[in-house]
């Protein structure tokens, strides 16, 4: 339960109150246990004083060597993350959960469905995709939100449109007029999904967003020939150590920390608990 | 008149309200699994005949109302509730109606005229012949607020109504002082006392806020004084002396007694006995003509 | 709002607070506290020189707060959160801390004491310094009309002021005829015009301005809403009447003092009051040879200790007018002390003494005594100069009477929630910074309401007040105090309980 | 087995109140708790249970799990240490209690260091109790009112002593210098209520959605003392406590307090979003946990069948009561399984 | 601790419009007092919350004045009458638990009246000095090094 000790180097805005952190680990063992994790994983983050937070870990150990959050800013422990300056030490504890399977993935097409915040844990998969492009079939990125304020990491839509046999649709519940002008999509996410419609032939999706996105994205893949067995999503829950100790987490008998927060729609549809 | 007969009539009114549809469902009391009295949601008119009325019928029903506050429905379609309440529980009607939690129309209640609970009431083999202190000093055996009156009026006599404050009272300060603290060491903060006061019925308890500035997370005694005082000072003026807080208490802390301090310096001071109307707390109200404190 | 940066700048305030507190000590120990990113101290922190180096450390230091510990906010928040404003940063994140008036000015024997408190009283300030947010101040219309509490001088001034800059103005008079207290006087020093003169053009201006409703023999009843939004009701002759005006000029006036049992008032029909000898002066001059004029009765004794200003002119102004009308009469002003302040007055002392009123100092341990019989004969009084006793013949005693808070201040200050002082006047919001207004904003104060004032004083006040008056009228707008209270959704239990208790019905 | 007389017990115990932490049952203010002691008058050796559970020893209702202290921009941090603790007098029913929360804290990877730390010098000495209460069901849960099996030491009265049981090696290291005699006979067997038939955890699930719950939770209070009470609810929440907070220096300490599902916003995630916004879902998330989820994550019963929820409820939800009528229903669905019925909840 | 080295601490809640003038009022004709206390400016003497006064009493605080407007003077017309009827009985109930009614001062300080505050202040401080701590409090504060 003790975290480990990191520097805060880099923070910059994702959008209205959602922050990107960089940190970077300060002692060998810290850097050694965080040396490897997998997309779909997250770790607690500390702002020491106020308490600590778990958050999917939005890098990949390819990356840059640092660790990064997408953290919306919604209780005490966030803001006061939100408030810390680059230099300032932070407390992480992880890397902890399963992450996503990357390699039952391989050779599938993959559909990434982001809602909001939610962008930030799918980040990872999608980095590691296009990392080794070669090992995966054709992926169709979703990413929506309230409103364009809320699109997190558009600064990297150049780059995943550029990458080969990919493709990437935007929308959002409600635009601005510089979004309107620009010709943005308007909708809900299940309305574009209707739309692009990607074949569930050998293929897979990722969902993460809010409980009420995750339910009706399901309902419309199923509707699109999806079965619950191709669909993959990361759930989020109140919890306080990550390790199957504070009992906070359990969806029946099924604990988000330890179990998840990583499953898919075919188990999350067995828990005896809905998210929702 | 024997209590089979004021159960009789309980159990023929909650029947009719439920065979009209005039209620939804009727709250009162029913025999527990090992033999005490517990609290009771009939909905349905086949399980009426399991409504009692005796002697071990301690809880405050009002404290329900909370729940299914909102869930009332509109006018239209008025969802009503029928509540067994005794004299002292009726009064708790009063102060929630003054606060708005609810209205008068959406329930229908069954006063009953009260002798007294008995100690050790609520709880399996506890059960005495003994009369609960605050029955004890009950001096309004009829309820305050009812559409039904179940019983005859009784009116004992009252000789000293505040006897149980007497001994901490007559204590020098510093060992008031260590009383209260060795109660307080005791309090595991399990909330009981303040889930089952129908006064207390905030969504967010102040002193349970993730940013309350008033006591930390911490179970200490500190946090745990703050708590108690605080819940006390907020139910001044509104308690209306049912002590159940201080019958569900895990850690029996004496609890009424501060209640009971503060309606007894809220009847010296601003002549007020929370419930006996539906009014508001003379805390929230403006100094009368010629009354001024602290000169 | 990013981690604070708190920059505390403690003021010297010369020897006010440098002199007692230890200074260099505190904003040593002010470093030390959390959040603390820069402290400095000041000589006068409210002075150029402190207002440009605060605004240098905000900016130097990267500061999202500001403490500023010096004197009293009532007087010099404003200027501390306008500084903070030009340096860019929100006004709300301003934090005072009063170590002057709370500290060495109460504390100024016990320097180490008072060093401890600084220190105690900063490190409250900058702990709450760190909880302040920025807020947005509101914008909220201001009705362009006024209401002028009295038809006297001053108010009758402050509505021409104000009507003739084209706001429309609301007077109330109690009584039926506007002029107030110059109504009853007879000539005004220095150049002795008579007061009826000076009054009755004013008083037709007044009558005729199509941007003046007069209210005469009326009270105001109600007043309620704040600055830019007054809803008044006036009760005319029992009849209630409201409206709603933007600014308030109070300008009830004063009584005098009535010194039943003083010198033989009330006891010999030769006493009289100065008020009572200029109606005397007005109808029928009277022909004296012996008169003596009492300055100080009833004032500056324990019980009314202060000053009442405009008597010593009074009684020159009248001795001379005696003299006037019977230059052999023997006109005595008996004094305490004679205050003709000024160029104008210390020259109208001259010329009394020129024709030949005389000046005679006592002293409250022997006061001067009237003896008669039926009417007051001798004056018998003690000359402190000379060391020796002197009976005066007279057939006058007149005597100067202080004036004294008019008796319906205290209705007035509970109506308008303006406060009053020891003495029972009006209080200002600040004796010298902010002399004719009340510490509620939109409300003003001007004449003899306030203090003691002659006609001229009366009328400078009234300018003052009522362009101050006109200033929020003329802008339009008031920017409303940001922080005010908000019911959160989530802790509500719809209770009900704040909608009865806000007197403002603002729920 | 050894035996020890009164006298020589109150010596024993006189001596280890001397050298460590001992915690025994003690009347505080006439309530019987664990809780530290100073010489062995004080320990009430009756039979009667604690009001609370030994719970509190091994995961206290707060404690500091981790000491941040923060100089300039250097952090440190410390783990709080434990010092050697004895609980004396302890029921076997809390004793499983605590085998249980060594399963949950220590039993799986990863462990939790901080209960590791203090439950390693703690060794448990445990009192037989000679008859159950009316409202204990240990023996339901796999328990007996003599059952050793989690104690290091166990004591069971015999005429004029105790016969002394030593388990485990800690207990070995603390009795064998006592120098004991060989006890002559055996003690006699406690008196024990009738088993409860508890449903099969692989049952549970079929009952999920059942009315039954909703109608059970119309009474509860939603307090949370039926798990503070309860020697297996191990629910916590941590938060951080500034000690002392500047620029240049500040102190937190990081705490872990109890919690309990069956308050309000247990659940509440960041946002408001509530997944157990019902009571009937919160009272429900109890029993299945300690009936379903226990088992299916830990292999063990979250109930040990105590009965202090039974004996402290001001409202009477009644985890017997309610064993009684899953396994009454889910026989009778079994019954009717076929029949349009069926659907209906356990109160239809 | 000793009798003639205890200080107390005082917090004075100071109602914007009166009491905090009335403590200026003080300032400003040099009335001298003890230092014992600390002024906290509120906008009313009724924003002042039981709750503050049982959490300072409890934690480390000697003894706690409200000051605000005369009953009739009040800024916000009846905000000092509920101070007044909520503190009266705040001391009831303090005193119930051991905490001296003295400790709790509540009264009206005009802006006018800095001689008041003075009396008041003085003779609060020697009734809270007389009283002894109210809790066993730790940090004082030290004096600075130089």
């Amino acid at each position: 339960m003790t975290p480990y000790l990191g520097r805060l180097v880099g923070k910059k805005d994702l959008g209205t109150d959602i922050k990107l952190l960089q940190v970077e680990l300060v002692e060998p063992n810290g850097k050694a246990r965080f040396a490897d994790y997998r997309p779909g994983q997250f770790a607690f983050v500390s702002a020491l004083g106020i308490g600590e937070a778990p958050f999917g870990i939005a890098s990949t150990p390819s990356g840059n060597g640092l660790l990064e959050f997408g953290i919306a800013k919604v209780g005490s422990v966030t803001a006061a993350l939100h408030s810390l300056e680059v230099g300032e030490i932070v407390g992480v504890r992880g890397p902890l959960g399963n992450g996503f399977p990357m390699d039952e993935m391989k050779d599938k097409n993959i559909c990434v469905l982001g809602g909001g915040i939610g962008g930030a844990p799918l980040r990872p998969v999608i980095r590691d995709i296009l990392d080794q492009r070669s090992d995966y079939g054709h992926l169709t990125i979703l990413w929506a939100a309230r409103n364009p304020s809320l699109l997190v990491f558009t600064d990297e839509y150049d780059l995943w449109r550029s990458a080969p046999n990919t493709e990437l649709h935007v929308t959002v519940d409600e635009g601005d007029e510089e979004w309107k002008a620009a010709g943005g999509n308007e909708g809900l996410i299940t309305q574009l999904l209707e739309t692009i419609a990607p074949s569930p032939e050998n293929a897979v999706t990722i969902t993460c967003g809010p409980p009420a996105m995750l339910h009706f994205v399901t309902l419309t893949l199923h509707e699109l020939g999806f079965s619950l067995d191709q669909m993959w999503t990361t759930l989020e829950a109140r919890m306080h150590c990550g390790i199957c100790k504070c009992g906070r987490c359990n969806m029946g008998d099924k604990f988000v920390c330890t179990d998840g927060p990583v499953f898919r729609q075919d188990e999350v549809a067995g828990f005896l608990e809905t998210y929702l | 008149m024997t209590e089979f007969t004021l159960q009789d009539q309980i159990r023929d009114r909650a029947k009719q309200l439920l065979a009209s549809e005039q209620v939804k469902c009727v709250i009162g009391y029913e025999h527990g699994s090992r033999g005490q009295v517990r609290p009771a949601f009939i909905h349905q008119i086949n399980d009426v005949d399991s409504l009692v009325w005796n002697q071990g019928c301690t809880h405050n029903l009002v404290t329900y109302l909370r729940d299914i506050k909102g869930t009332f429905g509109s006018d239209e379609h008025l969802q009503r509730v029928a509540i067994i309440v005794k004299p002292c529980d009726s009064r708790a009607l009063n102060v929630l109606l003054a606060e708005k939690q609810i209205e008068r129309e959406h329930i229908y209640v069954i006063g009953v005229v009260c002798t007294g609970i008995v100690e050790g009431a609520g709880y399996a083999g506890q059960s005495s012949d003994k009369l609960q202190t605050r029955c004890v000093r009950c001096s309004d055996r009829v309820p305050v607020i009812y559409d039904l009156l179940v019983g005859e009026p009784t009116h004992p006599e009252i000789t000293d109504d505040y006897v149980d404050l007497t001994e901490l009272e007559a204590m020098p300060p510093a060992e008031r002082a260590a009383f209260w603290l060795k109660q307080y060491e005791r309090c595991i903060l399990c909330y009981a006392c303040r889930q089952v006061c129908p006064g207390c019925y905030c969504s967010t308890c102040m002193f349970e806020r993730d940013d309350s500035l008033w006591v930390g997370i911490a179970a200490g005694v500190k946090e745990k004084e703050a708590f108690h005082l605080g819940r006390a000072y907020h139910l001044a003026a509104r308690c209306i002396g049912c002590d159940e807080c201080e019958r569900v208490c895990p850690m029996e802390l004496p609890l009424s007694l501060l209640n009971h301090k503060l309606a007894k310096e809220v009847q010296r001071l601003f002549h007020y006995c929370a419930g006996d109307e539906p009014s508001q707390s003379p805390l929230a109200t403006m100094l009368a003509e010629g009354e001024e404190f602290p000169a | 709002m990013s981690e604070p940066r708190v920059g505390v700048f403690v003021c010297h305030c010369g020897t006010n607070i440098g002199g007692v507190v230890d200074v260099p000590a505190v904003v040593e120990y002010a470093r030390a506290l959390p959040y603390v990113a820069h402290v400095e101290g000041n000589l006068y922190s409210c002075s150029v020189d402190g207002l440009s180096s605060l605004k240098q450390g905000i900016h130097e230091h990267r500061l999202n707060r500001v403490v500023v510990a010096s004197c009293t906010p009532r007087t010099h928040e404003p200027l501390f959160k306008d500084a903070c404003e030009q340096a860019g940063l929100n006004r709300y994140l301003f934090e005072f801390v009063n170590i002057r008036e709370h500290c060495s000015w109460v504390h100024s024997h016990e320097g180490d004491v008072a060093t401890v408190k600084a220190i105690r009283l900063i490190r409250m300030g900058v702990a709450k310094a760190c909880l302040l947010e920025p807020q947005d101040e509101a914008e909220s219309g201001v009705i362009p009309e006024a209401l002028v509490i009295g038809g006297g001088i001053a108010g009758m001034t402050a509505a021409l002021n104000l009507a003739r800059q084209g706001f429309h103005v609301h007077l109330v008079e109690k009584e039926a005829q506007l002029g107030g207290r110059l109504l009853q006087i007879n000539r005004l020093c220095p150049t002795d015009i008579e007061a009826y003169d000076l009054i009755k053009p004013i008083i037709q201006e007044v009558e005729d301005h199509g941007r003046i409703t007069l209210h005469v023999s009326s009270m105001v009843h109600e007043v309620s809403g704040y600055v830019g939004n007054f809803q008044i009701t006036v009760a005319e002759d029992g009849e209630k009447q409201s409206f709603d005006v933007g600014t308030i000029v109070v300008a009830t006036g004063a009584d005098v003092l009535q010194p039943v049992g003083l010198y033989g008032y009330g006891q010999f029909p030769n006493v009289l009051t100065q008020l009572e000898l200029e109606d005397r002066l007005k109808a029928e001059p009277p022909l004296i040879t012996g008169a003596v004029l009492i300055n100080c009765v009833g004032s500056r004794i324990p019980e009314r200790p202060y000053c009442s200003r405009v008597c010593c002119m009074t009684s020159l102004k009248n001795a001379i007018q005696l003299k006037k009308l019977n230059p052999d009469a023997q006109v005595y002003v008996l004094h305490r002390d004679l205050l003709t302040y000024g160029v104008e007055f210390e020259r109208y002392y001259r010329r009394a003494m020129k024709a030949g009123v005389r000046f005679l100092r006592y002293n409250l341990e022997n006061p001067p005594q009237i003896v008669g019989r039926g009417r007051a004969e001798n004056v018998v009084v003690w000359d402190a100069l000379r060391g020796r006793e002197l009976h005066l013949p007279v057939d006058l005693v007149v005597l100067s009477t202080p004036l004294v808070p008019a008796s319906d201040n205290e209705r007035i200050s509970r109506l308008l929630k303006v406060p009053l002082g020891e003495s029972g006047f009006f209080l200002e919001a600040h004796i010298k910074l902010r002399p004719v207004e009340f510490a509620t904003d939109g409300i003003f104060v001007c004449g003899t309401t306030r203090w003691s004032a002659d006609v001229s004083e009366s009328i400078s006040q009234a300018y003052a007040a009522s362009t101050k008056a006109a200033i929020p009228m003329r802008m339009g707008v008031v920017t409303a105090e940001a922080i005010t209270a908000y019911s959160e959704p989530s802790f509500c239990t719809g209770c009900g309980t704040c909608v009865v208790t806000c007197p403002f019905n603002a729920i | 087995m050894k035996y020890i007389s009164r006298e020589a017990l109150q010596t024993w115990l006189d001596r280890l109140a001397n050298d460590v932490t001992l915690i025994a049952p003690r009347l505080v203010d006439d309530i019987l708790l664990y809780q530290s002691v100073s010489s062995a008058r004080e320990i009430v050796l009756d039979y009667t249970r604690p009001k609370m559970s030994a719970k509190e020893v091994v995961l206290p209702s707060s404690e500091p799990i981790l000491f941040v202290e923060k100089r300039g921009q250097e952090v440190s941090l410390t783990e709080p240490s434990s010092g050697a603790q004895i609980i004396f007098g302890l029921r076997p029913c809390d004793a499983h209690g605590i085998a249980v929360l060594d399963t949950v804290f220590v039993g799986q990877e990863p462990i939790d260091l901080n209960y590791a730390r203090r439950r390693e010098a703690i060794t448990l000495i445990g009192l037989s109790c000679p008859q159950m209460r009316e409202d204990c069901f240990c023996t339901s849960m796999g328990g007996m009112p003599n059952d050793p099996t989690h104690f290091d030491v166990l004591l069971t009265e015999v005429e004029d002593g105790y016969a002394v049981n030593t388990v485990t090696d800690k207990g070995r290291t603390l009795v064998d210098h006592l120098n004991l005699e060989e006890i002559k006979g055996e003690p006699a067997e406690p008196i024990i209520n009738e088993t409860e038939s508890v449903l099969a955890q692989e049952h549970w699930p079929d009952l999920f959605a059942d009315h039954y719950w909703d109608l059970l939770a119309e009474r509860c209070l939603e307090c949370r003392m039926c798990a503070y009470l309860c020697p297996v609810c191990r629910c916590f929440d941590v938060q951080d406590q500034v000690t002392q907070q500047g620029i240049s220096y500040s102190k937190y300490d990081r705490l872990r307090c109890w919690d309990s599902c069956t308050g309000t916003n247990y659940r509440v995630v960041a946002g408001g979003h509530n997944p157990r916004a019902t009571k009937g879902q919160r009272l429900r998330n109890r029993f299945f946990c300690k009936f379903h989820y226990f088992p299916v994550e830990y292999d063990h019963s979250g109930c040990v069948g105590c009965g202090r929820c039974i004996e402290a409820c001001p409202v009477n939800i009644d985890i017997v009561e309610v064993m009684r009528d899953i396994s009454r229903a889910f026989n009778a669905s079994q019954i009717s399984n076929a029949s349009p019925d069926a659907e209906k909840g356990v109160t239809a | 601790m000793s009798e003639h080295t205890f200080q107390p601490r005082i917090i004075a809640f100071c109602c914007n419009w009166c009491s905090y003038a009335g403590a200026d009022l003080a300032g400003v004709s040099r009335l001298q007092m003890p230092a014992d206390f600390n002024i906290i400016r509120v906008m009313c003497s009724a924003r002042v919350a039981p709750e503050w006064i049982i959490k300072a009493l409890l934690n480390g605080i000697d003894g706690v004045m409200v000051l605000g407007c005369h009953i009739g003077d009040c800024h916000y017309i009846s905000g000092n009458h509920r101070a007044a009827k909520r503190f009266v009985l705040l001391k009831e109930m303090l005193a119930f638990v051991g905490v001296h009614p003295d400790r709790l001062l509540v009264d009206w300080v005009s802006a006018s009246e800095g001689r008041k505050f003075q009396t008041l202040v003085t003779e609060f401080s020697k009734r809270v000095k007389e009283l002894g701590p109210c809790r066993e409090w730790q940090v004082e504060i030290q004096t600075p090094q130089r």
